[in-house]
């Protein structure tokens, strides 16, 4: 036997059993947790329903919403352009397929943000981009857009235009604006600018 | 026509493929930190068990001085000072992926108390909760509410709506769309819209191979 | 005859073909083939001779599409490939040469025959098994797939098989 | 990272020219290695040459060991990788097709490209009835579609319908292998020589 092939032979064994050894499958493409964590802790995946809502109002095609509340619960409402994906279903190849769509952003919604923020999560970990969540859900889109609460006369000009905006917003989500047709479409051009320099977050 | 005997160059070749293994596994940079559950462990988890304390839980068993929980609060130091869960440890939220609170969480790992994390609110908790189940701690629990409703909290009148509960919707979406639209749509019940899927696409592509 | 060159040894040409076979999966993530690119060939003949016969046909239609010529393939470029690389090397160690290899038992005639006949069941086979000795044997047991070492025993198996039938060629 | 292509690293448009050097790369080690004689490799059958087994085994195990190091390192993403689809009953069938094929002319396709390119002329002839082959099969393929998609098991690998981990599977590979080395070395050394 020539020594060379005894050594080489070594060598191959090592090798293979190297590979026992060495964790099988580590996912190369997912975020590691402390960099999940960071991004947590900046909390820069949150956008407003104020936001949210001029941005469909804008027609912002980039938008995408993914609503993660069960199936039944989406059945009875969903935002405009949302597509359902419940909890469990998120690893399916199909919500990969709507998560993965080029040029959007995605924001994830639910009743409150908890069960949107998990699925913030998952799919961040997973190595997906784009993602958000509608800080505050479905909750806060009622009360901030669908029903805004007037200020306080105190309040400075900004809490006033902001109401403002929210009014021409739950006009246009709601369906009403026919109704009280002159005066409205006049207040919808208006709070394009208006809310542009907003600095007031009121609401939840 | 026989082949050459000689070694020579297949212990080249064999050295040099060795080489670049070994300089691949020196180079590379396992983290230090890695997940014990898959994304689907995650969601079954998420999913099957009761991952929430209600802050009134937690209120009572302080009252009564058991050691149910152990409570982690994840703000700033300085909130902490201003006020928290008596005998609660604080480890802000940027923090608990350091060494020694892993070693902390690590000590509480197997004991029957639960790990109560709680912040501001029970969104600020969510995502250092999501982590550390995702690195197989079992034991831990959000707060419902978090600081924001324990402060407030009066224990003698529990019943406050339970308003900590963010996620029970609030308010019957469906219908506060179909009153608003009354006047245009004349009655009919939510809009239902037909949502399209988008095709089907996924970036990278894989290889169709073979021969 | 001498002047022609040894062969490599044959572990130190494994090597070479293992780091190959790795350094393509890790630029195209697929590995090597052969017989794909005799697939293009017959697609594209069809496609010329009988251009609506090809388009009826359930499987010459799967390698036809509008916007690629079917021999715009990976298969058929890596084929030239291999062409040149042969000739290259057969030309530096001196073995190109027209020549039937036959054992000394058999005449050029019956060589061929056989040759012929084995050109056809593998062609009709590695249809069957969606790859070749190189597409789905090798490649395939690189990447530890199933399909891989299922190719890999069913060839070699029924060769053994029938090597006794077939001696007397070879020996 | 890796593979680069497909992570759109390296654009596809440079997929024929990599086809052509691996080409270039391929039939050059074929050639160097003896795979251009059909006598040398119908050896592997009648146990005076065993090169095919050698070459092949230790190819097949160096790209498998290297890849699996390869994907832990965190250089190429195996789930991009192709791993081809099971069909396991014509896989089986076509398998044993191609091994009388092999016994019969000699050559697998690739080889017979080498052999075809320094002039050898059965290689020649191999190579241009696998035409025939591939058209009759495609001439009859109605007949044999259903045949042709049974038993599929999807782009499955070994060791996950065995239920082993990735390193344990290597080393019964490896180790057969080597087991196969030392044996056929044995036998080649008992058996006359035949010159070719």
């Amino acid at each position: 036997m020539n020594k060379t092939y005894v050594i080489l032979a070594l060598v191959l064994v090592l090798l293979g059993i190297g590979l026992i050894f060495l964790k099988a499958n580590p996912n190369n493409t997912e975020i590691p947790p402390d960099k999940l964590l960071n991004e947590l802790n900046d909390n820069t995946h949150y956008i407003s329903t104020d936001d949210l809502a001029q941005r469909i109002i804008e027609g912002d095609p980039s938008v995408q919403l993914i609503d993660v509340r069960t199936a039944k619960d989406a059945a009875g409402f969903m935002l405009p352009g949302a597509i359902n994906v419940p909890m469990g279903d998120l690893l399916t190849e199909e919500s990969k397929a709507v998560l993965t769509q080029d040029g959007k952003d995605f924001i994830f919604y639910c009743n409150g943000d908890i069960l949107a923020n998990q699925a913030w999560i998952i799919s961040r970990r997973a190595g997906l981009a784009r993602l958000h969540v509608l800080k505050g859900g479905l909750n806060c889109w009622v009360e901030t857009i669908l029903q805004p609460k007037p200020p306080a006369p105190t309040e400075p000009q900004e809490a006033f235009d902001l109401y403002q905006a929210r009014l021409g917003a739950s006009q246009f989500f709601t369906g009403a604006t026919i109704e009280v047709k002159k005066s409205e479409t006049k207040e919808n051009v208006d709070l394009t600018k208006k809310t542009k320099t907003r600095k007031v977050e009121g609401g939840c | 026509m026989r082949e050459i005997y000689k070694t020579t160059r297949l212990s080249v070749a064999s050295v040099l493929f060795v080489a670049v293994i070994i300089v691949g596994l020196i180079t590379t940079r396992r983290p230090d930190i890695e997940y014990a559950l898959t994304p689907q462990q995650t969601i079954e988890k998420l999913k099957n068990s009761n991952n929430e304390i209600s802050p009134l839980e937690v209120a009572k068993s302080m009252k009564v001085g058991g050691n149910q929980f152990v409570c982690i609060d994840l703000r700033s130091p300085y909130d902490f000072s201003k006020g928290n869960i008596s005998g609660s440890v604080n480890i802000p939220a940027n923090r608990i992926l350091e060494k020694e609170s892993l070693e902390f969480f690590d000590k509480n790992a197997g004991k029957t108390a639960t790990i109560v994390l709680y912040d501001e609110n029970q969104s600020l908790a969510n995502g250092p909760w999501m982590i550390l189940m995702q690195l197989g701690y079992t034991n831990v629990k959000m707060m419902q509410g978090g600081w924001d409703f324990y402060a407030k909290m009066n224990l003698e009148s529990p019943d406050q709506n339970l308003s900590w509960q963010v996620e029970t919707p609030k308010y019957n979406y469906a219908a506060i769309k179909a009153s608003s639209s009354q006047s245009v749509t004349s009655g009919t019940p939510a809009e239902k819209k037909e949502v399209v899927l988008p095709e089907k696409k996924v970036k990278t592509k894989k290889v169709e191979g073979g021969c | 005859m001498d002047k022609s060159k040894k062969y490599w040894n044959p572990y130190f040409g494994g090597v070479m073909l293992g780091l190959l076979l790795l350094a393509t999966i890790y630029v195209t993530g697929r590995g090597l083939g052969a017989s794909g690119a005799a697939k293009s060939t017959v697609v594209t003949v069809v496609d010329a001779v009988a251009p609506i016969h090809a388009e009826n046909s359930a499987y010459y239609s799967k390698f036809l599409s509008d916007d690629k010529h079917p021999m715009n393939e990976w298969l058929v470029f890596e084929v030239i490939g291999i062409l040149a690389g042969a000739f290259l090397s057969g030309a530096l160690s001196g073995r190109l040469k027209f020549v039937v290899e036959h054992s000394p038992k058999i005449t050029t005639k019956s060589r061929l025959i056989m040759a012929a006949l084995g050109g056809l069941a593998f062609g009709l086979g590695s249809q069957f098994a969606r790859g070749c000795t190189s597409g789905a044997a090798l490649s395939g047991m690189a990447t530890l797939s199933l399909a891989g070492f299922i190719a890999m025993m069913s060839i070699f198996g029924t060769a053994y098989a029938f090597a006794y039938l077939f001696r007397k060629f070879w020996i | 990272m890796g593979p680069l292509i497909p992570s759109n690293i390296l654009d596809p448009s440079w997929n024929n020219v990599i086809a052509l050097i691996v080409g270039i790369a391929f039939g050059f080690i074929l050639e160097s290695s003896g795979f251009s004689s059909s006598r040398k490799l119908a050896g592997v059958f009648y146990g005076y040459d065993f090169v095919v087994l050698k070459v092949f085994f230790t190819a097949a195990i160096t790209a498998a060991v290297g890849l699996y190091y390869f994907e832990y390192v965190g250089w190429i993403n195996m789930s991009l990788v192709y791993i081809n689809p099971t069909y396991v009953a014509s896989t089986i069938v076509g398998g044993m097709i191609m091994g009388l094929g092999f016994i019969m002319g000699g050559y697998c396709p690739g080889t017979s490209y080498c052999a075809a390119a320094i002039g050898k002329i059965d290689a020649i002839v191999f190579s241009t009835a696998m035409l025939v082959g591939i058209l009759i099969f495609s001439e009859f393929y109605p007949l044999l579609e259903s045949f042709y998609n049974s038993g599929f098991l999807g782009n499955v690998t070994v060791y996950e319908v065995l239920g082993l981990p990735v390193g344990w599977f290597m080393i019964i590979l490896i180790v057969v292998a080597l087991g196969a080395f030392y044996v056929t070395s044995l036998i080649q050394d008992k058996i006359k020589e035949v010159d070719y």
